[in-house]
């Protein structure tokens, strides 16, 4: 395969516009977990559920803009609903009530939209004026709805960040993820703060979802395996940090698109063809895995630990 | 006690499981519902209610009963399923199954209890060849059979140059291996996907950097409508033409649309074939479910139609294995895809179509008739069935 | 001299906890370590055990110097440590508390098969430790289920039961009562001949009732060391420590 | 005799009753049901040694599973159907494996142990979705069972599920001592206080280790067991969510309870395939009913017998 610095570049790009797919969804799970010290596997199905909804409204308005806000408000109100009906008896029990809680949530929500929409997939379509490419660098078009999801992405990055940094909430975020005790000393609401971090974790969780459907399937338990991801995000940037969450998103979406198109002409370069595909994809769809392995080795708390737990 | 005990439990159980008489024909109808091949799975059933309707709810004079079970796309879940059907359900005949890997988990308890099957969707080369058995029939396709047609149709057309791509499981690997065997140009890059990856964007950069001629993928169902959305939204299309196989039809035209314009496909059957059968079936079908049929449910059609002429033949003799077996062999059923024969290893020897996608006059996009590729052509692992 | 410290250091940030701090314990002998709340008395105690390891200084046990070595391993090599906390195994007997610190101390813990409810030497010679602090009646009472009281025994009667060359008991009459305070001060003074101890303690009749030696720490730092009598007369520990304290 | 005794002997009279009771039904699919719970009732009773007893929370356990299935497949595939040597392969594979993944992951507590666990399960996941010799995601279908000389007929399913009841039997019998003896004490005094199991001299690795080991061996035996159920083998036997699942089951019956997570294998897989019989959407029965078995009754199904371990005899 025909390896240059422009390939290396829109693969690099590719790897980018996943990463911050991964980062809309890791952001909720990581404030969630950081702050309230709640594992939520359920996360994945806020995930879904704004795909979902997204698609069945543009179905309906033929607005694509509408789809997005409707599908951020519907799962903001499913995300309160959950917090206040299943974990705000959740908080004080253990990872592994957690756990089991929040997996036996995930089925029954894959299940109710199996019954909802069907257990077909669905798809919706790219709006119209993104549907285009534009060229990133002269002769190397780009697809413009990606470039869209990548810009998002962002600025859902840069408003978290000015969020956590120069607003009470966002300090009060900050003191809750390093020490818990404390904001309950100064006289907090802490139940309403909470509920506030599951509805942002659930909105950016939802427009992830609804900018996924153009590009993918949308079907039950689309959320499973972005989840999945999504913990080993937020276990490699440290639980409750934000700018970790950001920079082991980016790194993992790299990582894995990289992998999985340069490993195996790679390998090739100095085993034999045969081998190399063999191994190329095999260790390409283990990488991020090795990947967090290997840094939980070294820094057994993620990139960005909370200074105090 | 301990009897009456164990009398209370055989009462419960014969309650919760419906006993038939011996004048019911089963047949399992094992195919994918759920997930992005579940709009390939709604064809084999509507394909099958159909026949059993158009037979007036009767399989050769006995009253006929489809059972059904969903895959989830997963091999070991069909097998569970494949498993119950023939221990608890007992059922006569198994029908459906859209995916090679699927039909391979659950082939051997099928065939092992003794049940017929007639495959409707995927012909792994494995139960064409070595694995071949007289209980098996496919009342649809060997996975090669159309990659070849394709092969050679761009043999002919001097495509110079060709780019693979299909998902890695057994029917990606036999797609791609059919359409080498019939194409002589350049082979620029052989990719196999992760069946359960949802976006190609990384894979589509290569495309682009690779340069070739034209594109040849296997995409079937969902995975499909993913593939050529994204291929359309990447921008691929007007620099390098798209050809598949069970990629571009009836299940993915309505999601995909323009995206396909001019497209080329090959395969055994299209709605626009003009055998009065065919007319039939697909004026029929329309009216009934309000979708345009796909192969899965011309194949799926067939089946049933073939099970209930085997049923016919024996008199409504189930006990009689062998001349039901021998029944089917004579295929003597309207086949919606016009003439069809079974060959020695009990696939299908049939026309094998070049079809374009085109834009028809209600708007929507289907694929027309162009020309035969392949005539009457078997596959290519007959000869290694020890069958006769 | 059965332990020597010298020159031990602990920081938590910029926190110095512990600060210099050098002692010899000799064989046979009682140690109180003494001073006010913060003193670093705990850290040291920690750092001795080897839950936390040092930021400088060296600790010399039984001729060795077991400054790098795991907390594990120390206990094994004979430091027994009770906690300020009462920290037992809250789910076992008192019975089965001790018996797992003998079986420990035996180190045949690799035994998959054997019951230890039907081990009956193990079983009569943990009732034995129980018997020293007064709780063979309590014996098959779950932990959780015991008097305050009776758990800072069974911790003590833990400790005992790895048959440790030196104790380090941390305040062991902590929360009591006079009169249970009083059966723990017994006790170790039986103990006195056959063990040597370590002990942070706040009663200062318990101190002085017991101890042979006694270091008076104060943020960390040793401000005297001595005899009981020194400490007593040492004016420094009156201001600093001792002269508030009522007891005295 | 105690009622935990009585439970237990109850749990496996019923067990082996199964197949006279299917044969006299006339329903020989029972007995197929029968052996995968008696598969899985093991992988749960494995699972329940460390996390009852030891307190690690493990979400990859379905990798041990895995191995053992893969290990009699592959040498299967290979023409080697002697099932001694399936059989110690299975093992000795999911031995060295678990070693491995314990001596990483052990030494993480909490949250750590739980996605430590979790990240080795979907490595040998994807690396068994990889291996395309041995069918990658399609999986690869078993010749035959396991071939013990003629003396044990595997192919017969009453064979194997005594086999498999033997086995179950075995393993609770084996874990029942096992946490009543030293080791178990050690083990389970790490889970209680750490701290202080460390203070009287414990050194918690190589328990925690040990223990992880033999929990790993033992769910390698039930992967193997499966493979002769199934004759079938996919990377989806090491799926997370299989993971998951085997949680589930120790959950259900009751966590530390060695005979909960029997009940609860039974439990979860009747009530697969019950409800899977009665509504395709069975899953949105199950995932509420296991959110208040973990919020109200959170010792289980059989917590109740979950009486205190072993009061020890006057």
């Amino acid at each position: 395969m025909n390896i240059n610095i422009f390939f290396l570049l829109e693969q690099l790009l590719n790897g980018v516009q996943f990463g911050v797919m991964l980062f809309l969804i890791s952001a909720g799970l990581t404030l969630v977990f950081g702050i309230m010290n709640l594992i939520n596997l359920a996360h994945g199905v806020l995930y879904m559920l704004g795909a979902y909804i997204c698609a069945s409204v543009i179905q309906a308005s033929g607005s694509f803009l509408v789809g997005v806000a409707a599908a951020i408000v519907g799962s903001l109100a499913a995300g309160i609903v959950i917090e206040l009906v299943t974990f705000r008896p959740l908080y004080r029990r253990t990872h592994l009530d957690q756990v089991l809680v929040t997996f036996g949530l995930t089925l029954f929500f894959n299940e109710l939209v199996r019954i909802i929409w069907g257990p077909t997939a669905l798809y919706a379509a790219v709006p119209a004026a993104l549907s285009g490419q534009i060229d990133i660098l002269p002769g190397a078009p780009y697809p413009t709805y990606r470039l869209v999801i990548i810009g998002t992405g962002i600025l859902a990055a840069v408003f978290l960040y000015a969020l956590v940094s120069y607003t009470r909430i966002g300090m009060l975020i900050r003191a809750g993820a390093s020490n818990r005790v404390m904001v309950e000393a100064l006289g907090v609401n802490i139940k309403l703060l909470y509920t506030f971090i599951f509805g942002l974790g659930a909105a950016l969780a939802a427009l992830a979802g609804a900018l996924a459907g153009p590009i993918l399937a949308i079907e039950s338990g689309m959320g499973n395996g972005m989840l999945i991801l999504a913990l080993v995000v937020i276990v490699i940037g440290g639980i409750g940090s934000i700018r970790g969450a950001f920079i082991a998103s980016i790194l993992v979406g790299t990582v894995d698109t990289l992998g999985r198109t340069m490993l195996r002409p790679l390998f090739a370069t100095f085993l034999s063809q045969a081998t190399a595909d063999q191994a190329g994809p095999a260790i390409a769809s283990m990488l991020i895995y090795l990947l967090m392995a290997f840094i939980l080795f070294f820094r057994p708390q993620g990139l960005f630990p909370p200074r105090i737990r | 006690m301990n009897g009456k005990l164990l009398a209370a439990l055989s009462a419960l159980c014969l309650m919760s499981s419906t006993s038939y008489g011996a004048d019911t024909v089963k047949i399992g109808l094992i195919t994918t519902l759920s997930g992005p091949g579940g709009v390939m799975g709604r064809n084999h059933r509507d394909g099958a209610n159909l026949a059993l309707e158009q037979l007036g709810g009767k399989i050769g004079n006995l009253k006929g009963e489809i059972i059904y079970a969903d895959d989830e796309q997963k091999p070991d879940v069909g097998r569970q399923a494949a498993e119950q059907m023939v221990k608890q359900d007992k059922v006569d005949f198994v029908t459906g199954v859209i995916f090679s890997n699927v039909l391979l988990a659950l082939y051997r308890p099928v065939i092992d209890s003794g049940a017929i099957m007639v495959g409707a969707s995927g012909g792994p080369h494995e139960v064409a060849g070595e694995m071949c058995s007289p209980n098996f029939f496919s009342a649809s396709w060997q996975n090669d059979q159309a990659p070849e047609a394709m092969g050679k149709y761009m043999t002919d057309q001097k495509i110079q140059s060709v780019f693979l791509m299909a998902p890695n499981f057994a029917a990606g690997r036999d797609m791609l291996a059919g359409f080498k065997r019939y194409y002589k140009g350049k082979i620029v890059a052989e990719l196999y996907t992760n069946l359960n990856q949802p976006d190609y964007q990384a894979e589509l950069s290569q495309i682009r950097f690779a340069k070739p001629k034209a594109v040849f993928v296997f995409y079937p169902g969902g995975l499909g409508i993913q593939f050529i959305k994204q291929y359309a939204q990447a921008g691929l299309q007007k620099d390098f033409p798209l050809y598949s196989v069970y990629t571009q039809n009836e299940t993915t035209l309505p999601a995909i649309g323009a995206a396909a314009n001019g497209n080329f496909e090959t395969g055994f059957w299209s709605p626009d074939l003009k055998n009065p059968a065919n007319v039939a079936f697909v004026k029929a079908f329309r009216a009934k479910y309000g979708y345009m049929p796909a192969d899965y449910a011309a194949s799926s059609y067939d089946a049933v139609n073939l099970i209930d002429s085997a049923v016919k033949a024996v008199n409504g003799d189930l006990s009689d294995k062998k001349g039901m077996i021998a029944a089917i062999k004579q295929a003597k059923i309207h086949s919606v895809r016009g003439d069809l024969k079974f060959n020695n290893n009990h696939f299908p020897i049939e026309n094998f179509y070049l079809f374009k996608i085109v834009k028809a006059a209600d708007g929507s996009y289907i694929r027309k008739e162009e020309s035969v590729v392949l005539a009457n052509h078997g596959d290519s692992y007959a000869s290694k069935c020890p069958m006769k | 001299m059965l332990l020597v410290v010298d020159s031990l250091v602990k920081r938590f940030g910029g926190l110095v906890a512990t600060d210099n701090v050098t002692l010899a314990v000799p064989a046979g002998q009682i140690h109180a370590i003494i001073g006010p709340n913060g003193a670093g008395k705990t850290t040291l105690l920690s750092q001795l055990a080897g839950e936390l390891r040092s930021d400088a200084g060296t600790i010399h046990f039984d001729g060795e110097d077991i400054t790098a070595l795991p907390a594990h391993i120390r206990a094994a090599r004979g430091l027994a440590r009770s906690f300020q906390i009462n920290s037992v195994f809250k789910d076992f007997t008192a019975l089965e508390n001790v018996a797992l610190a003998i079986q420990v101390h035996e180190g045949h813990c690799f035994r998959f098969w054997g019951q230890v409810a039907k081990d009956a030497a193990l079983q009569s010679a943990a009732l034995g430790f129980l018997a020293q602090v007064n709780l063979e009646e309590r014996a098959n009472i779950i932990a959780a289920n015991l008097a305050y009281g009776e758990r800072r025994a069974l911790e003590v009667a833990i400790a005992l039961a790895s048959r440790p060359k030196l104790l380090l008991l941390d305040e062991p009459t902590s929360g009591m009562g006079a009169n249970e305070s009083a059966e723990i001060v017994t006790l170790l003074a039986k103990l006195k001949r056959t063990l040597t101890i370590l002990l942070i303690e706040h009663d200062m009749n318990a101190v002085f009732a017991l101890a042979d030696r006694i270091t008076v720490l104060v943020y960390g730092r040793t401000v005297a060391a001595g005899s009981p009598e020194e400490i007593r007369a040492n004016t420094d520990v009156r201001r600093a420590y001792l002269g508030e304290d009522e007891d005295f | 005799m105690q009622s935990r005794t009585v439970v237990a002997a109850v749990i496996f009279t019923a067990l082996a009753l199964v197949p006279s009771v299917a044969t006299a039904l006339n329903q020989s699919f029972y007995i197929d049901v029968g052996i995968r719970i008696l598969i899985f009732a093991i992988a749960a009773l494995s699972l329940d040694l460390i996390l009852g007893y030891g307190g690690m929370v493990s979400f990859g356990h379905a990798a041990f599973l895995g191995i053992g299935a893969y290990a009699v497949g592959i040498l299967a595939y290979f023409g080697v159907h002697n099932g001694l040597a399936q059989f110690v392969a299975a093992i000795v594979v999911s031995t060295l494996a678990a070693l491995f993944i314990g001596a990483v992951s052990v030494r993480t507590t909490g949250v750590y142990f739980i996605m430590t666990t979790l990240a080795f399960g979907q490595m040998l996941y994807f690396l068994a979705v990889s291996m395309s010799k041995f069918g990658g995601d399609d999986g690869m279908n078993i010749s035959s069972t396991s071939d013990f000389g003629g003396w044990l007929d595997l192919h017969n399913p009453i064979v194997l599920y005594y086999t498999c009841f033997c086995f179950l039997l075995g393993f609770a019998v084996f874990s029942d001592r096992l946490v009543g003896s030293r080791f178990g004490m050690v083990l389970r005094a790490i889970h209680m206080n750490e701290q202080r199991a460390v203070a009287i001299g414990v050194g918690s690795f190589r328990y925690k280790l040990t223990a992880f080991v033999i929990s790993g061996a033992m769910c390698g035996v039930s992967g193997a067991l499966l493979a002769n159920q199934a004759l079938f083998v996919s990377p989806a036997i090491m799926h997370w969510t299989r993971s998951g699942e085997i949680l589930i089951m120790v959950i259900l019956g009751g966590i530390g309870t060695l005979f909960g997570p029997i009940i609860g294998a039974v439990v979860y897989l009747l009530l697969e395939s019950t409800l899977s019989r009665i509504t395709e959407h069975w899953e949105i029965i199950l995932g509420p009913f296991l959110i208040i078995v973990v919020l109200f009754a959170h010792r289980g199904m059989l917590g109740w017998i979950a009486e205190r371990r072993r009061a020890p005899t006057k």
